[in-house]
């Protein structure tokens, strides 16, 4: 039974960690601020959320799980907020920094 | 070595130790929430009460004729923290005390709450940043352990530089930022040190070291750095660039806490570093080093003090050469040699007359140029005559400066003279008397104009009252001259007892 | 082993490599983004030192709150006009400085390398000591048991840096209070964000306070967090900075170190020493104590990030 | 190649990194970027000396990582009050230097300070 | 040196009275700053030295005494040398202080009164201070308070010698401080008595330094030669009173400095000689100067330095021969000039204040008091020449002896005919009227008052011979020739300014200014905040590497 799980984490954290990459990618190839702010806060989110995924079995008690998960969310949150704001700032400086 | 044992016994009159920090750290917090007036009213009522104490402390270590130890929660060192009180720190202390009280007397009526406002900015910050700097001289004068020290040396960075732009004009904030960014310079190279001291022995409590110290690399490099921080902090020759603004621009009371105490505290510090962990050092080559910096300092600084158009901007840099002065302990006073006890008594009579002679020229500079309106040497023609006794104080302490008799500069000069002639080191010897010679230059620069005849009209007659707290600096200033063998028994005290190095 | 090694030089190489950013960055707002990622490094690096209290510190208050300070200061000052180009160091400055420092890095690694091995340590005393004080985490023992000294002398620096930082207003805005944070109208996100996280914040602080007896975390973590928290809700406009006079804040920046030392003197009575504990009772006395310096450091660094006061009696 | 004996390297890296940037960067502020950075590395020489003195059970030596954290906190103290310094100096004088060309010019004419 | 046998009025009075000489010139310093008590301060302040003159006469008859305050470290005793000076330098400032002070008008203000007394108490204090730092505080006190004596008015001029005066007495003062310091590393008990001290100097492992130190500080305050340029300069701008007191009685610091620090009981061949050489050159240096001056106060003050130079000598030749009785003869000596110098300054300002024709004997005393330093017969010179014969002993310092003799009859007559020539001139302002009026009682007093104190130190039989008057007399005789063909060529002399080799010396300091413009420059560039930072950090690596060597 847990080979079946540590095959499950294995892959789960495998994607997270490919998300990631194409992140850090897209933020060196692509040509201006907004397109890279795009690349980031969507390919992170989901990369950190696989990886959380693949470490749910291996953790030891319920309480530990919990905090993952609301690290996760707080990840999220708080991306999306900054994501939102920089967004913003950018389009009212017109244009490229 | 040092006994170590007997030297962590707690001692009769510990908690008196504990009781001269906690003061002006209580008078801080009630000045920070009474505010207003109540800010000066604490602080003018706790300096005689810290007074007190810090004479019933040196009375404690006469008696005992050891240094009063106590360790902090009970607990001894290496774990807990020691607080530690000789000789120097006796007699540092009530000088501080001293200082502090009447640099307090005299602010009164420049930082005296408007009657208007309940509270105004200047004052308010003055009287709880002159506690603070009291608090960390405390606590830079009896602390045993050296990251203790490093707090109490934040403590009084952090007190002194806004005391440096309280006028709040552009060329006084450039000197506080200059101040405060050489001075955090200082404090990281003697955290790493004090790291790497920690590394090697698992304790920066100072007795501790003292037994444990053995030639290793990790103490040379330690011993550089933290030094080398220190002196940062004390402005000695090459690392000087912030004191010359700073202590001019300050106001009078703060530059005379500043250039009597301030850069007293870390020198204190480097004195239990050199004399009390590291002795166990082979060799003087580095104590000799920090005499040839000293030397240096001193002739630097005399002779830009002569060049200075300014009354205040010469004090500070008179200020640069006699902290020379002081680092000449380093060469005269280490090692186990019969000479080193003038040279020892020698630093440290030079510490205090230069404490008392400096606050006591600042005062009179403010005095004068609040009078004068200006303080530019070249037009103090018939001033001696208009102000005598702020001349009088000025002069006194310039007496001091120059180190001739019977002033306290005088038996400090005559000591490390001695010291420096049986030693054999001629160099130190020479550059004692040019300093005396470029001090009665600069001293004598300031008052033959004032001496002069010549009708003055002043903006403000100086108050009395000032005057004379100035005048009362500058005769106890000479008054040291006439100080008894006893008292340089009792600079003895708790001095380390150098183990004969090979 | 080898793969936690190979993660180990990375981070390091990580570290320096933000570090060298940090230095070399053109200009002052790229140099503090950049600060601040290697705060949030350095706190892995702590990590790995088994270091889990300082982990927290650093991130919490070396590259967080520091971070808003530099942050802000670097705002206004660029828009406050382009800070004049000062003149350029020559090359010989910047030759010698790169020497002299490349030679006290490696004296320093040199000593560093040369530390005796098994170093001497203060453990062993620490673990005969920390049944008497009752707590489970050595860290806040020596903080606030052992070298209680040390940790209530720096709460009267940071006073006495509130009071620096306060006496540089000019005379005719004392009383009133700092410019606010945030800009006018703050948008919908930064509201979302304030009204969702800072609750949030506040029980994590709270948590991290009331864990650091037994495990890492303790009054300056939480202090540091609750501080954030403050500062969003003043970012977002919610509430602006209190007036310089205001008793409250001023009882809270002092209750810190007031009931320290009240603790303190009581010492001698109850335990024979100053900042002694009685036997029985260290830890409640302690928790007492961290509550109040929870309070302090919440208070203390929004107002030093806020800085002195700009405005009369504004708001 | 033990994680302390590679922090100490970094420690050791970033005192170095640090010093070049505080002595050659003119802008107060960068300069308070580099204070900051070589606290982080004197703090990392402190973290190494606990972990090499773990004993008695603690993976650590609770002693000097206390010496951190009140030196952390310190070190921000200073940053806040060095930064009030240059954003007033910023408002009165509209540039921000530590050495103006000639640093020995002399404070206004009219007396100094009170 | 009869016997040191001390009759029990001394040893119970004289303690007492060398306190009060000590007390008494401080206390009415202190009653100037009281303002009720000024005026009466001002009327008495010429009392102030009688305790000293009560002391000195009592030692004289009574033998030596000493006075120890060990709570203050001071020691105070008082020799036979130091009474015979004691008692003529009181004595002047009596007098003196007595003409300045009783009929004061407008001058002298409180500034120059207080400066009066202080210098007083310093010199007192030098002819009984026993131990190293209170001489040094006296030898201090004597000094630098002259500086408010000489610098009385604003000219130009008074405040350059004024300068000048001041650099030379604070680099005497440091001189003198090294040397007291090599003087008490010499002594192994440390024991700051300056008997013990001088008893250790001969066998101690700095004494060659010490000599040559002691030599150069008080050298310089008796005006030897290199080191003279200022005294010139400050007789000429002091008023005549200050004048009269500063050469008369000030400068006798250096002398009585001189014989107590120097180890007469101990032959020292090379330093004897090299003392006796420096002060024959500058006996002969301040004549041949001397003689090209205008005004007689420039004229009396290059008196003094070949007087002082003459006592030099003689007491090289006895360091050289070891000779423990000279200091008793050479303070009776100085003792003289004491007198004479203060008299003829007096008689200068006299001859300024009245017109001197009316009154036919003037110019004659003039002369006398004059020539009595060339050894004029039947006057106190005779007497300071014959006490001096036998420390300069016989040969080539007798005969040099002789020579200045004549050279010093010379310059009197020198300084009597500019005296005559350039009476009227000059500042009757601050010449108190008590001077004019008294002036031949001065005169007259200095002139004959030594023949009382010669058995002091000799027996008078001796000094009414017919060879000691011929001796006397031949060598004034040759003067006054001489004189008679300086008055004829003596417009060709080339002018020398007054002060001579200080002219270089100003000149050298002046240019020491560029030195300091590069300090200035230096401490610019230090003072850059990268510069600050290297600095430190190179500091902290040389320290490391230096606590490394294990040397």
């Amino acid at each position: 039974m847990n080979f079946a799980l540590d095959l499950f984490s294995i892959a789960a954290i495998a994607a997270g960690a490919f998300f990631f990459f194409a992140g850090s990618v897209g933020l060196l190839r692509f040509p201006d601020s907004l397109t890279r702010l795009h690349a980031l806060s969507k390919a992170d989110n989901l990369g950190l959320g696989l990886v959380v995924l693949g470490l749910l079995p291996r953790v030891g008690s319920l309480l530990d799980a919990l905090k993952l998960l609301a690290i996760w969310a707080l990840v999220l949150l708080s991306g999306a907020a900054s994501a939102q704001l920089i967004g913003r700032a950018l389009r009212r400086r017109g244009g490229d920094e | 070595m040092i006994e170590t044992a007997a030297a962590l016994e707690p001692t009769f009159g510990g908690p008196l130790l504990v009781l001269a920090i906690l003061l002006p750290v209580v008078g801080v917090l009630l000045s920070f929430v009474l505010g207003g007036r109540f800010a000066e009213r604490v602080a003018l009522a706790l300096a005689p009460v810290g007074l007190v104490l810090a004479l019933a402390i040196a009375f404690l270590v006469w008696r005992s004729g050891a240094p009063v130890v106590y360790n902090i929660a009970g607990l001894a060192p290496p774990l807990g923290i020691a607080l530690r009180a000789d000789g120097l720190s006796g007699v540092m202390l009530v000088t501080a005390a001293l200082i502090v009280a009447a640099a307090g007397f005299y602010a009164r009526a420049t930082f005296a709450t408007p009657e208007g406002s309940t509270e105004a900015r200047a004052p308010f910050a003055f009287w709880i940043l002159l506690q603070g700097i009291w608090a960390a001289l405390i606590l830079l004068f009896i602390g045993a352990d050296l990251f203790n020290l490093y707090v109490g040396l934040e403590l009084l960075t952090f007190a002194a530089v806004p005391l440096v732009c309280l006028s709040g004009k552009p060329e006084t904030l450039v000197a506080a930022l200059r101040y405060l960014m050489f001075a955090l310079f200082g404090s990281v190279f003697y955290l790493l040190g004090a790291a790497l001291l920690y590394g090697a022995y698992g304790t920066l409590d100072i007795v501790l070291l003292s037994g444990r110290v053995a030639p290793l690399p990790a103490v040379w490099l330690a011993a550089g750095l933290m030094t080398a921080g220190l002196l940062a902090k004390t402005a000695l020759f090459p690392l000087h660039l912030w004191l010359p603004p700073a202590h001019a621009n300050a106001p009078a009371a703060a530059s005379a806490v500043l250039s009597g105490l301030v850069v007293k505290g870390s020198f204190v510090v480097v004195v239990r570093l050199w004399f009390y962990v590291l002795p166990a050092l082979p060799g003087d080559a580095a104590q000799v080093f920090l005499g040839a910096l000293g030397s240096a300092a001193i002739l630097f600084g005399s002779v830009l003090a002569l060049r200075q158009p300014r009354l205040k901007l010469l004090i500070a840099y008179s200020t640069l050469a006699q902290i020379g002065y002081l680092f000449l302990i380093f060469p005269l006073a280490s090692g186990q040699h019969p000479w080193t006890i003038d040279g020892w008594n020698g630093g440290l009579m030079q510490t205090l007359s230069h404490a008392f002679a400096k606050a006591a020229m600042f005062l009179s500079a403010g005095l004068i140029a609040e009078s004068l309106g200006h303080d530019r040497i070249a037009e103090f023609t018939g001033a001696g005559r208009a102000m005598p006794v702020t001349f009088l104080a000025l002069g006194l302490g310039g007496l001091s400066l120059m180190g001739l008799p019977p002033s306290g500069g005088f038996a400090a000069k005559w000591l490390l003279l001695r010291a420096s002639v049986a030693a054999g080191h001629w160099v130190f010897a020479l550059v004692l008397l040019a300093g005396g010679l470029l001090a009665a230059g600069y001293v004598f620069r300031i008052l033959s104009p004032a001496l002069a005849d010549g009708s003055l009209v002043l903006k403000s007659p100086p108050q009395r009252s000032r005057e004379h707290a100035a005048l009362a600096l500058a005769v106890v200033a000479v008054a040291l001259g006439f100080a008894p063998q006893e008292f340089f028994d009792f600079l003895q005290i708790g001095r380390m007892a150098v183990a004969a190095q090979p | 082993m080898s793969v936690l090694q190979i993660l180990d030089v990375g981070l390091a190489l990580l570290v320096l490599a933000v570090a060298v950013w940090t230095i070399a960055a053109r200009e002052i707002f790229g140099a503090v983004v950049a600060y601040v990622a290697y705060g949030l490094l350095l706190a892995i690096v702590w990590i790995r030192l088994f270091a889990p209290d300082v982990a927290l510190t650093e991130a919490a208050i070396g590259s967080g709150v520091t971070g808003i300070l530099l942050v802000t200061s670097g705002a206004r000052l660029k828009s406050a006009g382009k800070a004049s180009a000062a003149a350029k160091p020559g090359l010989s400055l910047h030759l010698s400085a790169a020497a002299l420092s490349l030679l006290a890095a490696t004296a320093l690694a040199g000593v560093i390398l040369a530390l005796p091995e098994p170093s001497p340590t203060l453990a062993p005393e620490a673990r005969q000591e920390l049944a008497a004080t009752g707590l489970g985490n050595p860290v806040t023992a020596v903080l606030i048991a052992w070298r209680s000294f040390d940790t209530m002398l720096e709460k009267i620096v940071l006073l006495l840096a509130v009071v620096g930082v306060w006496s540089v207003a000019s005379d005719r805005f004392w009383g009133g209070a700092p410019a606010p944070l945030g800009r006018a109208n703050p948008q919908g996100a930064l509201l979302l964000l304030e009204q969702t996280l800072v609750p949030l914040g506040i029980l994590v602080g709270v948590h991290i306070f009331w864990v650091g007896a037994n495990a890492p975390g303790g009054a300056f973590q939480a202090g540091a967090i609750l501080a954030a928290m403050w500062m969003i809700v003043m970012i977002a406009r919610a509430s602006e900075p209190p007036r310089v006079n205001s008793l409250w804040l001023r009882l809270a920046l002092i209750s810190g170190p007031a009931v320290f030392i009240v603790a303190g003197l009581a010492g001698i009575g109850m335990a024979g020493n100053f900042f002694a504990y009685p036997d029985g009772f260290a830890k409640p006395i302690i928790l007492f104590i961290e509550a109040f310096m929870l309070l302090t450091i919440a208070a203390t660094l929004p107002v030093l990030v806020a800085g002195p006061p700009r405005r009369s009696f504004g708001p | 190649m033990t994680p302390s004996t590679l922090a100490g390297l970094v420690g050791a890296a970033l005192v170095g990194l640090g010093l070049y940037g505080l002595i050659v960067n003119p802008q107060p502020l960068r300069k308070i970027l580099a204070f900051n950075l070589i606290g982080s590395g004197v703090f990392l020489v402190f973290g190494i000396v606990a972990r090499k003195g773990a004993a008695a059970g603690f993976p650590f030596d609770p002693v000097p990582q206390a010496m951190v954290i009140t030196g952390i906190v310190v070190a921000f103290a200073a940053s806040a009050l060095a930064v009030a310094l240059i954003l007033r100096l910023h408002e009165e004088t509209g540039q921000v230097l530590l050495d103006d060309e000639n640093p020995a010019s002399l404070p206004s004419e009219q007396g100094a300070g009170k | 040196m009869t016997g040191s046998f001390t009759s029990p009025l001394a040893a119970a009075l004289g303690p007492f009275l060398l306190v009060a000489a000590l007390a008494l010139p401080l206390a009415f310093v202190a009653a100037w700053f009281f303002a009720g008590q000024r005026r009466r301060a001002r009327d008495l302040q010429w009392l102030a030295p009688v305790p000293a003159l009560g002391a000195a006469l009592l030692a004289l008859a009574g033998g030596p005494f000493s006075f120890e305050a060990p709570a203050l470290r001071l020691s105070l005793s008082l020799d036979r040398p130091g009474a015979l000076l004691l008692a003529v330098a009181a004595l002047l400032w009596i007098v003196v202080g007595a003409a300045t002070f009783t009929y004061w008008k407008k001058w002298p203000g409180q500034r120059f009164a207080v400066c009066w007394l202080l210098t007083l108490t310093g010199s007192i204090g030098a002819f009984v201070a026993a131990d190293l730092l209170s001489f040094y505080l006296f030898y201090a006190l004597v000094s630098i308070p002259a500086y408010g004596l000489i610098v009385d008015d604003d000219a130009p001029e008074t405040k350059r010698a004024g300068g000048v005066y001041m650099a030379f007495t604070i680099l005497g003062e440091a001189l003198l401080l090294l040397a007291l310091a090599l003087l008490a590393a010499g002594e192994p008990h440390g024991s700051l008595r300056i008997e013990d001290v001088v008893a250790e100097l001969p066998t101690s492992p700095w004494r060659d330094g010490a000599l040559a130190l002691i030599i150069a500080s008080f050298g310089m305050k008796i005006g030897l030669a290199p080191l003279n340029g200022w005294m010139p300069l400050a007789y000429r701008a002091a008023p005549i009173s200050a004048a009269a007191v500063l050469s008369g009685a000030g400068v006798k610091a250096g002398v009585i400095g001189l014989i107590r620090f120097l180890p007469l009981g101990f032959a020292l061949p090379v330093w004897g000689a090299a003392l006796a050489v420096l002060g024959f050159f500058a006996a002969f240096y301040g004549v041949a100067i001397g003689v090209t001056q205008q005004n007689p106060k420039t004229v009396l003050a290059y008196s003094s330095i070949s007087q002082m130079g003459v006592l030099a000598a003689a007491l090289g030749m006895a360091l050289a021969a070891g000779d423990a009785s000279a200091p008793a003869l050479v303070a009776f000596a100085a003792a003289n000039h004491v007198l004479v110098k203060g008299a003829l300054f007096l008689t200068v300002g006299a001859f300024a204040a009245m017109d001197w024709r009316r009154e036919k004997w003037a110019l004659p005393l003039a002369a006398a008091l004059g020539l009595s330093l060339a050894g004029l017969p039947f006057t106190g010179g005779a007497l300071a020449k014959l006490a001096l014969k036998a420390p300069m002993g016989y040969g080539i310092a007798a005969i040099l002896s002789y020579a200045s003799a004549t050279a010093t009859a010379l310059l009197m007559l020198h300084f009597v005919t500019r005296l005559a020539k350039t009476a009227h001139w000059g500042e009757t302002a601050r010449i108190p009227h008590a001077i004019p009026r008294y002036w031949p009682f001065f005169a007259l007093g200095a002139i004959f008052l030594p023949w009382l104190l010669f058995p002091a130190v000799g027996h008078l039989s001796e000094a009414l011979s017919l060879d000691t008057l011929w001796d006397g007399f031949w060598p004034v005789l040759i003067g006054a020739a001489l004189a008679l063909g300086l008055a004829r060529w003596g417009e060709k002399l080339p002018p020398i300014p007054a002060g001579d080799t200080v002219v270089v010396a100003e000149r050298a300091f002046k240019s020491s200014f560029a030195l300091s413009g590069f300090f200035e420059k230096a401490d610019a560039r230090l003072r850059f905040f990268p510069a600050g930072g290297l600095s430190l950090v190179t500091i902290a690596l040389i320290l490391a590497a230096l606590a490394a060597k294990a040397r």
